[in-house]
């Protein structure tokens, strides 16, 4: 896509879905774009550390339950809410800077499962600290408004994709790649690789930590070592790679057809989304790296030379 | 186990230095230790009277150092442009992005690779791949290259060309230290050799001189004398 | 015994050998030389079915290899002792030895194979119960040898044996190439010590970027002026 | 101090266990260079299969070991042939990171399927001498659990066995340590790599059965024990399946000592915080010899 096109493109999308609640006043479709905003803004910080930085962090969710917490606590405590989501991010990304120290000493796989026990680490613990259900007070149930989390889940994930979309083309982005292509031909070029990582670590988890924050607002009442379980972290990379890991159109499809595949097979049976999508992973894995995004190109390529 | 060992040269500005030695000598061990890959048990490494011994890799090359790899190392994600952005945006230059593209483009123009700026390294051969990493390297602005066989693998006129390409670089004012292999190549190019045996230094001069030390002979021909007198 | 027909053979798209031709007769010792990233190693693939080639034939004693996986290769009687040894290091010499013999040709003969490398390296005897990777490098290289032998091979590729080596051992490491040339294994033998090479064997080839840039008898090219500039460039006398 | 050693007892007898789920794991890993997070859902899926052996035809668990080991051989075979044989055929780094991924969802179908077809509920054998204790020096010991301690003992020391006297034992070691080595020795490595991951996928099924008997089973617990093999195997390192028992008993111990100085919720954490410090304090001796 050219960049003009996307400069287009993108806005109006943004400018379509933000008149939506005024013309649809359905709540399940609502909640179904919600939850397709969100998987955005979750995927698109998985996608900076492990599609740009190349990193695959399996301790997502950590950063994700992070923001939660801190946003959920505060919000209870009488802070408003943008605050504490700021907050959740700040605790997020801070946690990031003391873990991503030492996990950076790991490459490739071992980084992977050296985060994947970090991220059990934390959700068995707050489970552990935690274990009564956080609801929301009744006034707060009284006053609840759908658009209002309809509304901040898209700014959050037109944020993200920015984000995305900025890093993509930008030094730092590249720099990024580089580390990703060959962690020690780019640190002989001059690139600082561990500085660079630990950036995209603060970068992704303090936006997964925002997304946090939006779980915690948009929930009536959940466990709070709920938004710590693996499963965060398995949508994101699932949502990723499914519709394309590095690029910035990725995560935005896949989650779109994750939600929908997903929210439509569990009315019919449930739990029956994870077979289908772990084989299709599977074969996105083995068969096509690129994802959706590679198989939309495939093909526009095929239909333009036919 | 000591792969190199009290090793001490000095290289002066605008130099260009071959490195020869049988395979397990140390040189490219050696290399490593320059660019920062391998930290030195003991010893200093100066550039311009600053050590650089012990420093990470990209602190040694925002100091001037770049190299290449023996077996080449692009990113294989990244166009040949971007590859060579690397170098420039990082590196010793850390020019504006904009200047930062036109300056790419000149590299991949000066190492021969005009035209190609979009693809991505496997579409390259592999005499445009080492084109290109030299292209990075050069892109960090290095006071020293380093470049390690560059001309392995290369057929008879690929390595003229090569040999022509360095020659260009080194007239851009680049110090370079090359290990190789190809020994003709090396003597044309450099006017100082030095020899590693066994992770020391053996010899160090003018070719000739070099060529003539009957230790070098010694390690180059093998055990000639052993064999001569079984044959 | 062996006949490489036109081979050529690539690494993506980067092409390591073109039109590259040799042929062993049975009995032979032959010398493969060339510089660093001549392609000498690749050739090796290519025989011993590491690598297909992407042109041309390996024949081994009349029978084309082309769709002969790698393993299949050492039972028709053709094993390598590969550049840097590559012994199972955390595994006994014995182990490694018998290891060779995994073969079916060889399996049956597992004893009078091991007796036959002792008898050639006494001293690998007495190591038998190390772990391989404790061994010396001379010995390791011995154990090399006594690996390749084991599967009671025909022909007989030996990637640089003599690297690294003290040149006493290398000699007696030449030494005993000759015993076993001289039991009936044809030898192919890759190696940068071009003159130890070339006075153990009776003919040569000469690999220069992926291309066959000579072929002679060995006394010839001990005398030839482009094998020296090729080694040594001016440092030749 | 009564209840102090009950527990390490307790502590003890599941270690053996988890050795027994390091070890699969550990060989395919060691072997294939194949990281099979899906591990743990294999002892799932054998625990299923003991249960429902049980549950249908009343078979007792210690016996269906005689079924379910072979039929995780031939799945073994099978998830080879479909998946992991395709990924070894990367370069090693590129192959680790692929068999993550691929183990990855793998293990989430495994979930899905298994949810699908046995409910979430939690499952465990019940037998007729389920609560058979052993009583020594005043502390119980359950018979059953005792008896897979022993029985996880007694397969890996067969596997020990195995990998040391048997041909292709010896070939699958060759295999380990450096496989164009193998390849040039005249070792078939794709059935090397083949026999590697179906053993590994028995020793699951095996693992899976004891836990169903001693333990419990349910769909989730696939994650779990994933962690709790990646831990042993990095607290023993590879190459020795004895060192991998060993392993498997350590964190058992340490299990059990930290639930009674910090609280039965914190023995799970334990193991991570170790496997975390482990992985960190040697990111290159990891998982060396």
């Amino acid at each position: 896509m050219t960049r003009a096109r996307q400069l287009v493109l993108g806005p109006a999308t943004v400018a379509l879905l933000a008149v939506l609640p005024l013309v649809v006043r359905r709540d399940d479709v609502l909640n179904f774009l919600f939850l397709v905003l969100l998987s955005i803004t979750l995927a698109q910080s998985w996608n900076i550390v492990a599609g740009y930085a190349g990193q695959v962090n399996l301790g997502h969710a950590a950063f994700f339950g992070l923001g939660a917490l801190t946003t959920r606590t505060l919000w209870s405590a009488g802070t408003p809410v943008l605050a504490g989501m700021a907050a959740g991010a700040v605790v997020a990304a801070l946690f990031a800077l003391v873990i991503g120290a030492a996990a950076f000493r790991l490459r490739g796989a071992y980084f992977a499962i050296g985060t994947l026990a970090l991220g059990e680490i934390l959700r068995i613990t707050v489970g552990n600290v935690l274990a009564e259900v956080s609801t929301l007070p009744a006034t707060t149930i009284a006053g609840y408004r759908l658009a209002n989390r309809y509304y901040l889940a898209l700014g959050l994930a037109a944020v993200a994709v920015l984000a995305v979309a900025v890093l993509g083309s930008s030094r730092l982005g590249l720099g990024m790649q580089a580390i990703r292509e060959d962690e020690d031909a780019a640190e002989a070029s001059g690139v600082g690789a561990l500085k660079l990582k630990l950036l995209a670590l603060v970068l992704s988890t303090a936006l997964a930590g925002l997304a946090g924050g939006l779980f915690a607002y948009y929930h009536i009442s959940y466990y709070p070592a709920h938004p710590f379980s693996p499963h965060w972290t398995f949508d994101s990379l699932l949502i990723t790679f499914i519709g394309g890991v590095g690029t910035v159109h990725g995560p935005v499809l896949g989650a779109l057809f994750y939600v929908f595949l997903r929210e439509y097979l569990a009315i019919r049976w449930v739990d029956f989304h994870l077979l289908i999508f772990g084989a299709l992973f599977v074969a996105i894995v083995l068969l096509l790296p690129g994802g959706l995004v590679e198989a939309v190109a495939r093909l526009r390529a095929f239909t333009r030379r036919a | 186990m000591r792969a190199v060992s009290d090793v001490s040269f000095a290289v002066a500005e605008g130099e260009l230095v071959g490195v020869m030695g049988p395979n397990g000598s140390g040189k490219t061990t050696l290399f490593n230790l320059i660019a920062g890959a391998l930290r030195p048990d003991a010893g200093a490494i100066r550039l311009r009277d600053r050590n650089l011994a012990g420093r990470a890799p990209h602190r040694v090359c925002a100091e001037g150092i770049a190299r290449t790899f023996q077996l080449v190392r692009p990113f294989a994600g990244l166009s040949a442009l971007d590859n060579v952005l690397v170098g420039r945006l990082y590196g010793r230059a850390r020019g504006a992005r904009h200047a930062a593209v036109g300056e790419a483009e000149r590299l991949l123009a000066l190492v021969g690779l005009e035209g190609k700026a979009h693809l991505l390294p496997a579409h390259l051969t592999l005499i445009d791949r080492k084109r290109l990493e030299l292209a990075r390297a050069l892109a960090t602005a290095p006071r020293l290259l380093l470049l390690d066989e560059f001309m392995a693998g290369l057929n008879p006129a690929e390595t003229e060309s090569a040999m022509a390409l360095i020659r260009r670089i080194q007239g851009e004012g680049v110090t370079l230290l090359m290990v190789e292999h190809i020994v003709w190549a090396l003597m044309d190019l450099s006017r100082r050799l030095i020899v590693l045996s066994a992770g020391e230094k053996i010899a160090d001069g003018p070719p000739d001189a070099v060529a003539a030390d009957p230790l070098v002979i010694e390690v180059y021909l093998g055990g000639t004398r052993g064999s001569a007198r079984r044959a | 015994m062996l006949e490489v027909q036109a081979v050529e053979a690539a690494y993506g798209p980067f092409l390591a050998l073109s039109g590259v031709t040799l042929t062993i007769h049975p009995g032979e010792i032959v010398a493969l030389l060339g510089p660093n990233g001549a392609g000498k190693t690749t050739l090796i693939r290519c025989i011993t079915g590491l690598l297909r080639p992407r042109a041309g034939l390996v024949r081994f004693e009349g029978e084309p290899l082309g769709d002969v996986p790698a393993h299949a290769i050492v039972e028709r009687g053709l094993a390598v002792v590969p550049e840097g040894r590559r012994l199972f290091g955390a595994m006994t010499v014995e182990e490694n030895l018998e290891l060779g013999a995994f073969v079916p040709r060889a399996r049956s003969r597992r004893a009078a194979g091991l007796e036959r490398v002792y008898a050639i390296f006494p001293v690998l005897r007495g190591s038998r119960r190390q772990i391989a990777s404790a061994l010396s490098g001379g010995q390791q290289q011995m154990v090399a040898i006594g690996r390749a032998l084991m599967a009671n091979p025909r022909l007989l590729v030996l990637d640089e044996p003599s690297l690294g080596l003290a040149p006493l051992l290398v000699e007696s490491i030449f030494e005993v190439l000759r015993e076993i040339n001289a039991s009936g294994v044809s030898i192919l033998l890759v190696e940068q010590n071009v003159q130890a090479a070339l006075t153990l064997s009776r003919r040569a080839y000469i690999l220069e970027a992926g291309r066959m840039a000579g072929e002679g008898s060995a006394a010839a090219l001990l005398d030839d002026a482009r094998v020296r500039r090729a080694y040594l460039g001016p440092l030749a006398p | 101090m009564n209840a102090f050693l009950q527990q390490l007892v307790l502590g003890l007898l599941i270690g053996g266990l988890y050795g027994l789920a390091a070890a699969g794991l550990s060989l395919v890993f060691g072997v294939l260079k194949v990281l099979n997070v899906a591990h743990g859902q294999l002892i799932m899926l054998g625990g299923y299969g003991a249960f429902w052996l049980f549950a249908l035809w009343g078979l007792d668990p210690f016996a269906s070991l005689a079924l379910v080991v072979p039929g995780a051989l031939v799945l073994g075979v099978i998830l080879y042939g479909a998946l992991f044989g395709w990924v070894v055929r990367a370069h090693e780094e590129t192959r680790v990171k692929n068999s993550l991924l691929i183990g990855f969802g793998l293990a989430l179908a495994l979930d899905g399927a298994a949810v699908r077809l046995w409910t979430a509920d939690e499952r465990s054998i019940t037998t007729g001498y389920a609560g058979a204790v052993f009583e020594f020096g005043g502390l119980a010991v359950p018979l059953v659990r005792l008896a897979s301690l022993a029985l996880a003992f007694a397969l890996i020391g067969g596997l020990h066995l195995l990998l040391r006297r048997w041909r292709w034992g010896r070939a699958i070691r060759a295999t380990a340590e450096d496989w164009e080595a193998a390849l040039m020795t005249g070792i078939d490595v794709r059935r090397a790599y083949l026999l590697a991951f179906a053993i590994g996928t028995a020793l699951a099924g095996a693992a899976g059965t004891l836990v169903s008997v001693g333990y419990s089973i349910s769909p989730s617990i696939g994650l779990e024990w994933t962690l709790k093999a990646l831990i042993v195997v990095v607290l023993a390192g590879l190459g020795s399946m004895l060192g991998t028992f060993v392993g498997g008993l350590v964190l058992g111990l340490a299990e059990a000592l930290s639930a009674t100085v910090f609280g039965g919720p914190y023995r799970e954490v334990v193991g991570l915080v170790i496997f975390f410090v482990v992985l960190v304090a040697r990111p290159q001796g990891l998982f060396a010899r």
